[in-house]
This record gives C-alpha cells, structure tokens and sequence, in this order.
C-alpha cells in the first residue's frame, strides 16, 4: 500500500461515512446529526482528548508510554486555572502547558533516566496529580479568593469565540446551505458551519498543533531522530542521536500537550474546578490508539468520541441516538456484505446478524433508558473497531526500557 | 543465616523507597504550613482505646481485602503484557448481577454464599471476555476497548439497579437499590474472633470474606508459580515470540488470563456487599478499586505477596486519613504518599535490580574460558 | 476570617457566647469537602455560625474521593467525644444508621436522605421540590416563547425532586409548556455533576433550539449552562446557594436570574440551637414555611411584578393550597 | 594496495574491562589505507568490543588510537563517525519501520529551513549507491528488504557519513555465496577507491579469500598478524584456538527406511502476488538429516512454521509416523516429539528475562517429569537444566542465572541441549550455529550427527552451505517458495548450490539465463 492510495482510502471512508450519515438524518429526520450546533460541540469536546491522545502520540513515537496523561491532564487544568487567575486566557495557557510539562518530567525522570516500568511510572503520576491540585487549591486559594477554593480556580471566564466571517457569519453562506434541506447539501453546510463558527484562538492553536506535530515528526530532521528513539534507539544512538534528550523532549512536550488538553476544558468552562478532566486523558491515549499512532487517526478517534458525545449531550430525545444506531447498522451491514464478497462467511454472518439487530432495534424502539444514551461514545467507538478489523502499528520500542550501551 | 542476609537485601530497598516517600511527601505537607511530625504521628495513630485500635484494624483489613483481590485480578493479565485496565468495570458490573441474583434466591447459609460468590465471577469473567474476544477476533487493543467498557459498566450497573433487580419496596425519596440479600447470604463477619484472640471486638463489621481473599491468594501463588497455566502466562509475558514458537497459543492464552482476571475482578465488590451493604446501591457502592489495584498490583511486583504487602500498605495508608484529617492535613495527602510510594519503591528497587543483575553476569562471564581474565593476562606470541 | 483556610479544628468558644459554650460538634462533609462554595461550604457555614452566636467548637472531617471511608469519618468524630455530630449528604444513610447503634448517647444528624428509624439519628431534608417550584415559576415568567430547559446532574431522587418541582412550577404558569428535561448521566452516577463541559453543551443545544430559560441542578457542572446562557444571551437559575453571589464572574451574574436556595446553613444551625436547649434533635422537613428552601433574588434581574406572583404561589405552598409533589 | 604507507588506523595496547571480565587486553591493531583487513577469534574472544572501541561506543581502559598518525580520543561515535570511521554492527542497526532513507540519513539529516531536505537525500543516496554498485531505492521500507539489502544499507549508512575506514563485523553471517561474492565485489569497489575495511568473520576460507592482512585475537589479546596467502584456514583456526583442531571423521550413512515426517502437497498463500510456500512434497526418515538450502524469504521460515503448526497451511498434509498432524497445535506437535531449533533464538527459543531453568522447560511444559499437563516441577526443571549445562558444556553458574548473562554461543548450546535431551522423533533446525566460533560449532554438528544415528529425523535449515553440505543426507533447494532441486550433497560444491538458490541453474543442471 503507497502513502497516497492510504490517504485516498481514508478520504473514501470519510465521504462514504459521511453519505451514510445525510442518509440516516434524511431517514429520521434528526437534524441534531448533523446540525451546525453539533459539529461545533463536537469540535469542543474532541480537542481536549485530541490534544491528550497526540500527547500519547509524540511520547510514543519516542519509545516511551504514557498512561500519565490524565494525571498530566489534571496539572494541566490547575495550572490553567491559576495562570488564567493572574494573568488571563494567555496566562492559562502558559500554565496549562508548565503544569502539564512538570507531569512529564516526572514521568521522563521515572522511565528515562530510572528505567522504571512505563506504566508504573504513568500510574502513580496519575494518582500524585490528583491529590497534588488539591494541595496546591488548599495552598493558593485558602482565603477563598475572588471565588476560588479548595476545589475549584476563582473564574477567569470563558475564551472569546468568533465565527468566520461570510462563511458562518454576516451572509453566512454555510448557514443558508444548512437550511437548504438538501440531502447531503444540508449536511455538508451544516458540518462546516459547526468547524467554522463559534472558534477561539486557542482552539485554533490546538487545531494546528495536529498538522505541526505531523509536520514536525514526519518531516524534520528533529522529527526522525524522535521517531528513531522509539522505533531503535540502539540503532540512532549508533548514529551519535541522543536518545536520552529525545524521550525528555517527548515525554515533556507529551505533559505539555496533556496540559493542553486541560485548557480547552478550562477556557470552555471559565473556571478550574477539581475533577473536570473526568477520565479524558484515558480516552485520549485510546484514541491514540484507535489511531494506529498516527495524528490523522487519533484525529479521528477522538472525533468520532467527540462526535457521539455531542449527539447525546445535543439531543433533544433519545431518537437521536436511536438515529445513529440505524447508522452504526447501515455500516455494519455494508461491511457484512463486504466480507461477503471476501468470502469470509463467518464474519460476514456474524456482522450481517448484528446489522439486522442494530436495524430492529432502530425500527421497534422509541425510546432509550438514559442509562444507553450516556454510554452511546463508548459503545460507537467499541463498535466501530470492532468492523474495522485493525492492524495495530505501535513504534517498534514503544514500552521498552532504553539504557545507554545496553544492546537486547 | 545467608537466607536472612538474602531476606535483609530483599527489603532493604522497600525500606529506603518507604522513607523517601515519607520524606516527600513531608515536603508537600510543610508547603501547606502543618506539621509533618504531626502527620507522621498520626500514620501510626490506631486510637487511644483498646476498641478504637481493634477497630482500626478492622478497617485496615476490610480496605486491604477489596484492594487485594483487585491487584490480583490485574496481575493476571499484567503477568502475560495484558493491559486490563477493566477491573474498574468488571467488579462493578459483577457486583451488581451478584446483588440482585443473590437477592432473588435464598438458600442454606454456605451455599447461599457460594452461590453469589460463583455469580459475581461467572459475571466478572464474561464482562471481560468482551475485551478479549474483540482482541483475539478482530484485534482490538485490550487498552482502548477496557476503558470504554469501564465507562459502560457505569450505565450498565444503573441499568441493572433500576430495571431488572429494583427493589418495589423502596418509599418514596429512597435511592434506587437492589432487594436487600437474605440473612443466610451474609458473609458471617471477623468481630468473634477479635474476642477469641483476647482483643476488644472492633464495632464495625470486619468483613469475614478476608479469610476468601487469602485463600484465593494462596491458590494464585500456587498456580501462578507451580502450575503449567502459571508458567504459559509467564512465559507469554516476558516473550511473547518465543513462547507461541514453543507451543504457547497466544490467543488461548489472552482468552484464558482475561477470564481469570475478570473472575477474580468479580470477587472486589463481595467484601462490602456480604459483608456490610447487603444490597447495591450506586451512591454506597465504593467505585475506584480497579484503578487503585493496578498500582497495587505494580506495586506488588505483579506476585500475590507482593500485592498482598501493597494492598495492605495502601489500605494503612487509607485507614490514616480521617486521623490526619485531625492534624489539618487534606485526605488528598493520602493520595499523594501512594503515588509517590509507587514510584519510589520501583525507583529504588530498579537501581537495586540493576546491580544484582550486573554481578550475575559478571559471574557468568567469569565462567566463559575464552575471556577469563586470568588466562588473558597470558603474554600473547606474536607473529608476523 | 478563618486563619489558614478551614483546616483548623477548635476554636476559641464565641465572644458572645450563647448557651452552648463548648458543646462539640463534629461535621463530616460530603465527598469533595469544604470549599465546593455550595452544599458543603453551606453546612459549614451553618456550623461557623454556631460557633460565633452559640459559642460551640467543632470539628471537621471530609470523605476521600472515593467515599468509602464515611462511616469512619462518623466513628473518628464520635471517638474525638463529640455530641452532636453532622453527616452531609445523602450518601450518609445506611453508614450513619450503623454508627449509631455503636454510639447510642451520640446525636447524628443527617442532611438530606431517607428517613431513618434510629432514635439518635434525625434526618434534615429539604423541600427541594418547592423551591424548584418557584423557579419553574420563576422560569415561566421570564420567558416569552415558553420554551424552558432542566439540566440536571444525574437521575437520583434529588436531581429528580428538582426537575419535578420545576416542571409543577412551569405548568402552574402554563400548562401547556414541555419543559426540555436533560440528564448530564444515568442513574445515580455523580460524573454529571463534574462535568461543565457537557453542562454547556447541552445547555447550548437548549438554547440553539429557542429555550430562553434554563435551571440546571447539576454541581460544578452548572458553570457550563452559565457560560451557555452567558453565549446564548438568555436565563439561566442555579440551585443550592445563591450562585450570583457564588460565581464570581460578572458577566455570568448577567444570566443568574435567581437561584433555589437550600438552606443548609439553616438547617445545622438550628439543629444545634435545639440541641443546646431540648437535647435532642428531631427529623424535620425544612421547606418554604421555614425558609429552608427558597429562592434568590440577587442581581435584580427579576422584576417586582414577578417577585409579588412569586411571593404569592410561595404563601399558597405555605398554606397547602399548591401541592408540590417530589415526583414526576 | 601500498605496501608500505603509514596505517590509516592503529591502536595500540588496548585494554578494556568490563566488571568480571577483562575484553580487550593490550590489542594491537593496525589498518593501512585501501586494505581489507580482517580480525578473526572465537565467540567472546574480544573482536566486537575493540571495534566498539574503535567506534566510539566504548571508551578504553588503557592504550590508544591514532587516526593517520595522530592519536585521537572517541567520547561517542559521532566523533568516530567526523574521523572518517563508519562501523557496520553484527547485529543490524536499522528501524524496521523507517524508510531506507530515513535509517541512511538519521544523525546526518540535510536540512533547509528547519525542513528535513528528502531531495538532497535522495540524491547523495543514489550517488553513492552507484559509485558502489550498491543498488539502493531510498523509499522502499527496510521491513520489506532481504538481509543482503540490509547490509548495503548500512554499508551506505557508513558511506554516507564520509567514512575512509568501515568495519564491518560479521557482515557474511546471514549471506548466501551468491550475496557474499555481491558483498565481496562492493569491498572491492570501496577499496579501489582507497577506503580501508576491516573485516570480521568466522568463515576463515572467506577470510582468506578477501583478506590483504589477518590479526587474530584469542583471549581478548592479540595472537598475532599474518599474511592469507601464507595461511591456511586450519592453520588459522589454531592459532584462533590456541592448540590443534580435532579433524572431523567422515560420517556414514545412518538413513532408514521408515518415514518419520512426510510433507505433501504442502501450500501456504499470502496476500500478495505468489504463494510463500507451493507443492513442497518431501520425507524425512529416521536417522536421516533433510537439509534446506535457499536465499532467506523463499520459504524457509513459512516451512518451519507449518511443520511446527505455528501457521496453518492453505493445502497439503505434514504426517508424524502414521499419524496426520496437520490439525494439531504447536503445542500437541511438541508433545509428539518435535524438538525445535529457531533461527532467532533471542526472539523465538529465548526467555531472556527468565532463569535457564524455566527455559529448560520452554517447549517442553507439558513433558514429564519435569512438566505437566496441569503442573509444572522446578526442582526437577532446575536438575534438567543442570544436566543439559554439564554434558553441552554451557559455560554459567547455574540453572537460576537469568539466560540474559549468557554469552550467544552458550545460550544456543543451551537451546540445542534443551530440544535434544528429550526423546525426540523430528527435529527441526534453522541455523543452529549461526553466530557461533568455530569450537562450538563442531560441538554442535556432533551432536547432530550422533542424534541422527540414534535415529532422529532431522529437517535442518542453514545459511551455512558448508554445515548443509556436510551435514545433510538429502538436500533440497528453495526458491521462491518452491521445491526447484532434490540434490545429493556428496555430489555438489557450494558454487553449483548457490546457482540452484538464485535460480541461475535449473533443475536439469543447465544454467539458466538471468
Ligand atoms: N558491555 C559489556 N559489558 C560486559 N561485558 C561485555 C560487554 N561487551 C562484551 N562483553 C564481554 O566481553 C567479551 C568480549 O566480547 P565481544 O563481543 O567483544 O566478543 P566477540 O569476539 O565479538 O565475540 P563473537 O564472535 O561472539 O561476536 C565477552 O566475554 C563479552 O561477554
Ligand atoms: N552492555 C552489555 N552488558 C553486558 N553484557 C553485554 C553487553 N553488551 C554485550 N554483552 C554481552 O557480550 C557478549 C557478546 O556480545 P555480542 O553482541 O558480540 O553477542 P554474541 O555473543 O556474539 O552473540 P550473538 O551470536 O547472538 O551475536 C554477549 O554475551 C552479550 O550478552
Ligand atoms: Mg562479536
Ligand atoms: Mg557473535
């Protein structure tokens, strides 16, 4: 497979998922599918876990993992909430990324420097961050200032958003091709409408750090030497790279992409408040690997979470998600027939028999228990890998400990 | 005599890593502005009268009872590089079929009790054979698909508690719960034998089922050091390569070691829910113990012993915190120690690791003829 | 002013000490502790106050974050020889009921939760429901379309008091308005109340679809429908302490019309200052007639005429012409 | 060559230790530009660690090295690598998962603007490939490649730094005669050009064949300098030694007529275009050794594999005696009795991180008395373990050293004890003495052939054309998946097998066009 049939296939999946989707909205008419207000908020819900899972990625790609990053996460929100205390939206950002880069020292430290098990490492950071931002609250904000405390920043209040101009402002062309009712059309305009409107620049900025992280790893000299580190760190040490600087680089820009990730939940709330990471850093590291290491994976990994999360917190009843169980049929059915026509009958049965359930289930029910809707992105995403058979690609010294003139 | 030379080398470095720990965490206490003598004194306060000690200890095992099973339960997958971060979800979802099963039935006393036991790790098991199957079939990574299970327990367990197993007595403005399990179902608790032992009786229940945990810790050890299953696990974990190319399937083995391990997850909820609780409920229901018992298991080196020292250095830990509440120490404190325990004992059990395992090479290098060093020393003719 | 944040245990008894010098009172929060500027913070606030009109010490005593330990918490305060002794939440239930058969000759006091049949044990609930009354009121008269949203943290029975409240109260004004009910999580799951990322988006889609006035009962996570309507340009209410004065940020004060308060505070109070006189203390339903629920008016943002209805459905609650039930 | 210009390299005295071991003491080495010159020795006897010296990955405890007359000091082989010293390992150094590209250039990336200059890259790559013939495509991934194009790929790793002075350690190890003559024609290239090359080996007749000057070092010292065309391989061999090498006795025939193993029909698909493995039909008897002969990637490894069930095969039956074993898992075939050699044997035979005695029971858990279907015995595992150390002569403490302490030679003679102490009906062996000096590798092929007198039915599978030619009562050759000649090894030199392996003779014995 060359680099550009991959990139052709993925677009195929997206345009074809995509269809299907318009498909479905049309079907059952819930607009909230593929509303502009959903696309937004799946926008906003991705990029914390997006920003954790491409933390997961760079630490990775240099030989190091990283189940640190909800703790990571964790600094990374107090540290936002402090920064943007004193010195505003600018302020946090700075200590979103110091806090989250202190995590990731420790973790450097622990794995690099001590050989400790990765794991281990990335655990008991997990649990020294929790109890830590509640030490640092009692220390900083005991007075109750301005309305901080012991578990939550004083507000810094929320990042100003923006639409972009003509396309979702003023004429808002998106938006009048939103209202067109146009199967697909309509979609189209209103999923673009979402990207483009309700933007700040801090989500632009961790927008963009997808591509530089690309950029970086896969096309810089830089980028080769911390790849070098997770995939032969024998074989680049050979070569006069310092693998011991890459894995501290990566670890700590890892931390500071976690912190990241802290921030965007910070600016879209206004405050810090203790436990507002609510497990996302976990969700990032599997989306990191619903990705197969790559950014344009975890990408979509933490869109599709995003996404289905959005659905369900969007929606006005349970038939919107009840919509993307007829979706998740149709796909499943399509892969189904698909095997079918590999001649791989088991499979294809099994698939075609879970469509039809899926299908049912959509016909016969109108209402789902909340219970269902708030698991509806863990079971998405569960679902989804389970169609798309994987073929998982982690860096070949991912997890490995590395010791300078040890060569197994 | 050398075995307890051995012994002292073996926990000396625990020993160091502990008083680091301590002396961290002392830091972070006197950036706060208390007393870290205040606080260390309070670690080891256990009450001043004979029943508050009693009683302390009671919470000491009934905290390091749930932790253990779930380090146990981790290790299993840990020991063969599974990555099962489900514990969290499988204890939660066995607990609760096992509330409402053993609820619905009522039956002589020990079997009651074996019953529920073997429903919450029938339930456990095949709430983690979800993982593994989409692992072995369609290649799903154990790590992705655990933690979205462990997210889908939550909604599950809330299924369960307000749909199939509700209890129809509760009045108006109770919290939803499964029917309380019948008397013969309660795992008959410690407090006698406190009193036998010539101790004051503790109040609170000590829950009996610690004497299960140790018994199936036993069994754990024996099987994991002695058995064929044992040594395939090992074997798998430490090259997987190697151990498919001598006969290990690995497939059977990620089946097998996730069953196992959601087996024993099933175990975690039954201390409280024989031994106190008596039913489900979601707002009593103590969430968070299959992610402590990873660390525990970490901790533990992955051997029952060891998770058994750490569920019990983790659950002494526990135990302090309303102590050191009094002290004006925050409980997050607790959390801290642990976190930096974890670290500081591998850290230093690492470096220690590492100097053992330079001596035995250099013995064995010091048997290879070709580099003996004495016979190098020999003058080497030289000829051109 | 405290002098280092809370974490003191006793203090001096009160200059204008009333009958309950040195009484010792003990206080076990819900998870979370003080500082959470509402439940918790509200209960201390009700003992703070003891401290300084009735001249009572007291101590104080927080969960760890799993909640497992709350019935240790109670035995560490019984130990310390405290008379009287305060669980916060209803997650104390059955813990309390089984401390309290050990210390007989012990007070506990419960706030919110079910009943219990302990003679020591006295359970402090709130009328939440007619509070939620009156902002669904409230809610009703501020919004000109009639399109109203509840958001709530989870579905356990004191979430659900809330929303059922409202929605009796919206229906009081106009029958024929469907209140938008929605649930940040399922049953009694808690992540809902720390999630102000989902409160907002949720919120958000509420306010995208017309709804003009949004109550929301979901903890931290209602700083999420704040920015919402903050965004949205529309109304939103926040429950347990008046969150105007809690938020602390100005342009969210624009939205916060008013709050249904919870008068914790109230409620240990007047616990202890019963306590000091009667020596014990009996289960009671705070509720309108008592101002142990109610609502806020800071801000201004509602108009006199709305106060005057208000007041008026609050005095038909008092007279048991309205009846508010607790469930939908 | 010039006879007698200054040494481009010398290292003088040089001595290194290492904690219970003494590497390298005072070696002498001296290296004259445009000359190959080639270091020989046992296993352990201290050649990869000078090199290591020599490249900056270890510093020397004592004595010095002088890079054209000057002494110079290494602190990391990125200071080697600006004294125009490149080294190839024994083991490669390249990232499966880079680009041919990627693993030439990384630690010397051309860049402009801060952008990695893939242009420029591939450029000075295609130059260099062509000056030495080396034929590189610089996109291709390195996990798709041949060994041999491994080999050029850190060879042009070297190059592309400006190296003067390779060393290339082992590099012959994993090549066929056909790769090794390439190899040969590029080291003749790079020393028309003037560079120097310093060669390590344990095939003393390829030593002697492209070697201008040979130092042996025994003992981590160095025996001596001596000039090939003066030399013999056995003469050399003893001074490697350091006393008189058994001469090896003819063997007879041990072949029986019973069929132990019978492959048939035997085919396994792939993805791709062709099939790895098509038509593969062969018997081993008892007391008969099948050999394999093939350019690794034409089979071999896929027909290791479906003989030991660790891939299923598309068609086609493998019988054990009278039995079909087609169905059975790996571990039922173990239980049979098929002992197992693999070529990787820190991947595939190894717990590297476990005591030798739970790898005596690796492979061998389900066999009493030391393992079991339900348990496991340790004490009885650790008395195997010993036995198997005292009668291969694995040189280590004891059976609880981790099997990491061991050097390469012992932990193979370890693997070969652990498959042949039980009682064994089919061995399959992938190069069993790959790596290994020469002392070891007669052990070795020793007991191979007392095996098979007992009546052992062996299928072996080497690089090693002179182990397959001696060894080997039957001799098959691979290609491409193919069974494309059934020879007999008394009948054919190793040039005429490396034709059949490359295809250039044909089955007929005609040579075939190319
Ligand atoms: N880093 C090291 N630490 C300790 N001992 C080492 C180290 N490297 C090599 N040795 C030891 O030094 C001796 C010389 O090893 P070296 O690798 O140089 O041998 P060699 O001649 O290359 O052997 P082979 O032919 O097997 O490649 C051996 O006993 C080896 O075990
Ligand atoms: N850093 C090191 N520390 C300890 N031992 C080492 C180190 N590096 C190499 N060795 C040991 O030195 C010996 C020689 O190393 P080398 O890489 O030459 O392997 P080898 O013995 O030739 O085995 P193989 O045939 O597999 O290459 C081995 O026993 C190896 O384990
Ligand atoms: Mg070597
Ligand atoms: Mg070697």
């Amino acid at each position: 497979m060359t680099r550009v049939s991959r990139t052709q296939r993925i677009l195929l999946i997206i345009a074809l998922g995509f269809i299907a989707l318009s498909t479905v909205r049309a079907i059952t008419g819930e607009d909230v599918l593929t509303s502009s207000g959903t696309a937004r908020a799946m926008l906003i819900l991705a990029l914390p876990i997006a920003m954790c899972a491409l933390g997961g990625l760079v630490a990775e790609r240099a030989g190091v993992i990283n189940i640190g990053l909800e703790g990571m996460m964790i600094l990374g929100t107090w540290g936002a909430g402090f920064g943007g205390w004193h010195y505003g939206p600018w302020g946090a950002l700075l200590g979103a990324v110091i806090g989250g880069a202190l995590g990731g020292l420790v973790h450097a430290l622990a794995t690099v420097t001590f050989g400790v098990d990765h794991i281990v490492s990335g655990v008991a950071i997990n649990l020294v961050a929790a109890g830590l931002v509640r030490f640092l609250s009692e220390a900083v904000y005991a007075e109750g200032e301005q309305g901080g405390g012991p578990t939550q920043s004083p507000p810094i209040g929320a990042a100003r958003s923006f639409d972009v101009p003509i396309l979702s402002s003023g004429p808002d062309l998106l938006g009048r091709l939103e209202r067109t009712d146009v199967i697909v059309l309509s979609d189209i305009g209103g999923v673009l409408r979402g990207l483009t409107s309700g933007l700040t620049v801090f989500a632009l900025i961790a927008l963009a750090l997808l591509p530089l992280a690309w950029f970086v790893l896969w096309r810089t000299a830089l980028g080769l030497r911390w790849r070098s580190a997770g995939e032969n760190p024998v074989a680049a040490e050979s070569l006069g790279v310092n693998v011991y600087r890459m894995k501290y680089l990566a670890v700590i820009t890892s931390g500071a992409l976690a912190g990241m990730g802290g921030l965007m939940l910070v600016l879209f709330t206004g405050s810090y408040r203790e436990g507002m990471t609510g497990g996302r850093g976990f969700i990032g590291l599997a989306a990191m690997i619903f990705g197969n290491w790559r950014p344009t994976g975890l990408a979509m990994g933490s869109g599709l979470f995003g996404y289905s999360d959005a659905v369900r917190l969007r929606a006005q009843t349970s038939a919107a998600v009840l919509a993307l169980l007829l979706l998740v049929g149709l796909i499943l059915a399509a892969v189904g027939v698909w095997d079918l026509y590999r001649r791989r009958f088991v499979l294809s049965a099994v698939l075609l028999v879970l469509a039809g359930a899926a299908v049912l289930g959509w016909a016969t029910l109108d209402y789902l228990p909340n219970e269902i809707t708030t698991m509806t992105p863990y079971l998405v995403t569960l679902a989804v890998l389970a169609t798309a058979s994987q073929r998982l690609r982690p860096p070949a010294a991912d997890g490995m400990r590395y010791r300078r003139g040890e060569e197994h | 005599m050398t075995w307890l030379l051995q012994l002292a080398r073996r926990i000396a470095p625990t020993l160091v890593a502990l008083v680091m720990a301590l002396l961290i965490t002392g830091v972070f206490i006197l950036i706060i502005g208390e007393n870290p003598l205040a606080a260390l004194g309070a670690l080891f306060d256990f009450g001043d009268s004979a029943t508050a000690q009693a009683n302390s200890i009671g919470v000491w095992i009934n905290r390091a009872t749930p932790l253990f099973l779930s380090g146990l339960a981790v290790s299993i997958g840990f020991r063969m590089g599974l990555f099962n971060i489900g514990v969290e979800g499988q204890y939660r979802v066995a607990t609760v079929i096992a509330a409402g099963v053993g609820a619905a039935i009522v039956l002589p006393a020990p079997l009651h009790i074996l019953v529920i036991v073997l429903v919450a790790m029938a339930a456990g098991a095949a709430y983690a054979a979800i993982p593994a199957v989409l692992k072995t079939t369609r290649g799903v990574s154990e790590v992705i698909s655990t933690i979205m299970l462990n997210s889908i327990a939550i909604g599950l367990a809330a299924w369960f508690v307000r749909s199939p197993f509700a209890d129809p007595d509760l009045g108006a403005g109770e919290t939803a719960a499964t029917r309380p399990i019948d008397e013969s179902g309660h795992f008959p608790g410690l407090n006698d034998l406190f009193g036998t032992l010539g101790l004051e009786e503790p109040r609170r229940p000590v829950h009996g089922f610690v004497v299960v945990a140790i018994v199936v810790g036993i069994v754990m050890a024996v099987v994991l050091s002695r058995s064929r299953f044992g040594f395939e696990l090992r074997a798998s974990g430490l090259n997987a390569l190697a151990a498919a190319a001598n006969g290990i399937s690995s497939k059977a083995m990620v089946i097998k070691a996730m069953l196992l391990s959601g087996a024993l997850a099933g175990l975690v909820g039954l201390p409280d829910l024989l031994g106190s609780a008596h039913r489900f409920q979601t707002d009593s229901f103590v969430a968070g113990y299959g992610f402590t018992g990873i660390a525990v298991a970490l901790l533990g080196r992955n051997r029952p012993g060891g998770i058994a020292l750490a569920a019990l250095l983790f659950a002494f830990l526990d135990r302090a915190g309303p102590r050191l509440q009094s002290e004006g120490i925050p409980p997050a404190a607790v959390t801290i120690m642990q976190g930096i325990v974890v670290l500081s004992v591998l850290i230093v059990d690492e470096v220690a690791r590492r100097r053992l395992r330079r001596r035995e090479e250099r013995r064995a290098r010091a048997q290879d003829p070709a580099t003996r060093s004495e016979e190098s020393a020999a003058q080497p003719e030289v000829s051109s | 002013e405290d002098d280092d944040g809370g974490s003191e245990d006793t203090t001096e008894s009160g200059e204008d000490g009333g009958s309950g010098d040195g009484l010792q009172v003990g206080l076990a929060f819900d998870v979370g502790g003080r500082g959470d500027r509402s439940f918790n913070d509200s209960a201390a606030a009700g003992i703070e106050r003891a401290q300084d009109e009735l001249g009572i010490e007291f101590n104080e005593l927080s969960p760890n974050p799993d909640g497992s330990n709350r019935d240790e918490l109670l035995r560490e305060l019984a130990d310390g020889g405290h008379e009287i002794i305060f669980g916060i939440g209803y997650a104390f239930g059955e813990d309390m009921d089984t401390v309290a058969d050990e210390y007989p000759d012990v007070q506990f006091v419960r706030i919110d939760g079910a009943p219990s049949d302990k003679e020591n044990v006295a359970v402090m609930n709130f009328a939440d429901h007619q509070g939620s009354f009156l902002v669904g009121v409230a809610a009703a008269l501020m919004s000109e379309s009639g399109q109203i949203g509840f958001v709530g943290g989870n579905e356990g029975v004191v979430i659900n008091a809330f929303g059922a409240g409202f929605k009796q109260g919206v229906a009081a004004v106009d029958d024929s308005i469907e209140v938008e009910d929605h649930r940040l999580a399922a049953g009694e799951d808690p992540s809902g109340f720390d999630d102000a990322a989902g409160g907002r988006v949720a919120a958000e889609a509420m306010y995208d679809r017309g709804v003009e006035v949004v109550f929301t009962a979901a903890g931290d996570s209602n700083v999420g429908v704040f920015q919402a309507a903050a965004d949205a340009g529309a109304w939103a209410a926040g429950t347990d302490s008046d969150q105007y004065e809690t938020v602390g940020d100005p342009e969210l004060q624009e939205v916060i019309f008013t709050s249904m308060l919870k008068r914790v505070d109230n409620a240990v109070f007047e616990s202890i200052d019963t306590y000091i006189s009667e020596g014990d203390v009996e289960s009671t339903v705070y509720d309108l007639s008592d101002d142990g629920v109610g609502y806020s008016t800071s801000g201004d943002h509602m108009s006199e005429d709305i106060i005057a209805q208000l007041e008026d459905y609050k005095q038909q609650i008092i007279d048991g012409e309205i009846e508010v039930s607790s469930e939908e | 060559m010039t006879e007698n210009a200054a040494p481009v390299i010398e290292l003088t005295g040089i001595t290194k230790r290492f904690p219970g071991v003494v590497a390298n003491s005072d070696v002498h080495l001296a290296v004259k530009p445009g000359e190959v010159h080639a270091v020989v020795g046992e296993n352990g006897a201290g050649k990869s660690t000078l090199m290591k010296i020599l490249y900056g990955m270890y510093q020397p405890d004592e004595g010095t090295i002088s890079v054209d007359g000057a002494p110079v000091e290494f602190g990391s082989p990125r200071d080697a690598i600006s004294a125009g010293i490149g080294m190839v390992h024994q083991h490669f150094m390249l990232a499966d998962n880079f680009t041919v590209l990627e693993n030439i250039v990384l630690g010397a990336e051309p860049t402009s603007g801060g952008r990695l200059d893939f242009g420029a890259a591939r450029t000075k790559i295609q130059e260099i490939s062509d000056r030495y013939g080396l034929g590189l495509r610089p996109d291709r991934m390195v996990e798709e490649l041949s060994v041999a194009d491994r080999q050029r790929i850190e060879i042009a790793k070297v190059l592309y730094r400006g190296a003067r002075v390779l060393i290339l350690d082992e590099p012959t190890a994993v090549l066929v005669p056909q790769e090794v003559d390439a190899l040969f024609e590029n080291l003749a290239e790079l020393r028309s050009a003037g560079l120097s090359v310093i060669f390590i080996s344990h095939k003393l007749d390829e030593v002697l064949q492209v070697a201008d000057r040979i130092t042996v070092i025994r003992r981590g010292a160095t025996v001596g300098t001596v000039d090939p065309q003066a030399t013999t391989s056995r003469q050399l061999a003893e001074l490697m030694v350091g006393s008189e090498l058994p001469t090896p006795e003819t063997t007879e025939s041990t072949v029986t007529e019973v069929v132990e193993l019978a492959v048939a029909d035997l085919r396994i698909c792939s993805d791709g275009e062709r099939d790895l493995l098509s038509d593969i039909t062969f018997d081993a008897r008892q007391g008969e050794i099948v050999g394999f002969a093939g350019v690794e990637g034409n089979g071999q490894s896929e027909l290791v594999e479906a003989i030991m069930g660790l891939r299923k095969p598309d068609a086609g039956t493998i019988t054990l005696g009278s039995q079909d074993m087609t169905a059975w898992s790996a571990q039922d075939r173990r239980a049979a009795g098929i002992g197992f050699i693999p070529e990787d044997r820190h991947r595939q035979a190894l717990l590297l991180d476990a005591p030798l005695w739970e790898n005596r029971l690796l492979g061998w858990q389900t066999k009493a008395p030391a393992g079991g279907r339900y348990w496991i015995r340790p004490r009885l595992a650790r008395q195997e373990a010993a036995a198997i150390m005292t009668e291969y002569d694995v040189r280590a403490p004891g059976p609880d050293t981790m099997a990491d302490a061991l050097s390469g030679g012992n932990q193979q003679k370890f693997v070969i004890g652990r498959e042949m102490s039980t009682k064994l009906r089919v061995l399959v062996a992938a190069h069993p003495t790959r790596g290994v000096d020469v002392g070891a590798q007669a052990a070795i092929w020793d007991r191979l052939r007392e095996a098979r007198a007992a009546g052992l039915a062996t299928v072996l599978i080497s690089a090693d054309l002179e182990e397959l030619l001696g060894l080997s009562d039957t001799l098959y050759v691979l290609l491409r998946g193919r069974i494309v000649a059934k020879l007999d090894p008394a009948d054919v030199t190793p040039e005429i097998l490396g034709g059949y392996m490359t295809g250039a003779v044909t089955a007929n014995g005609e040579a075939a066009e190319r």
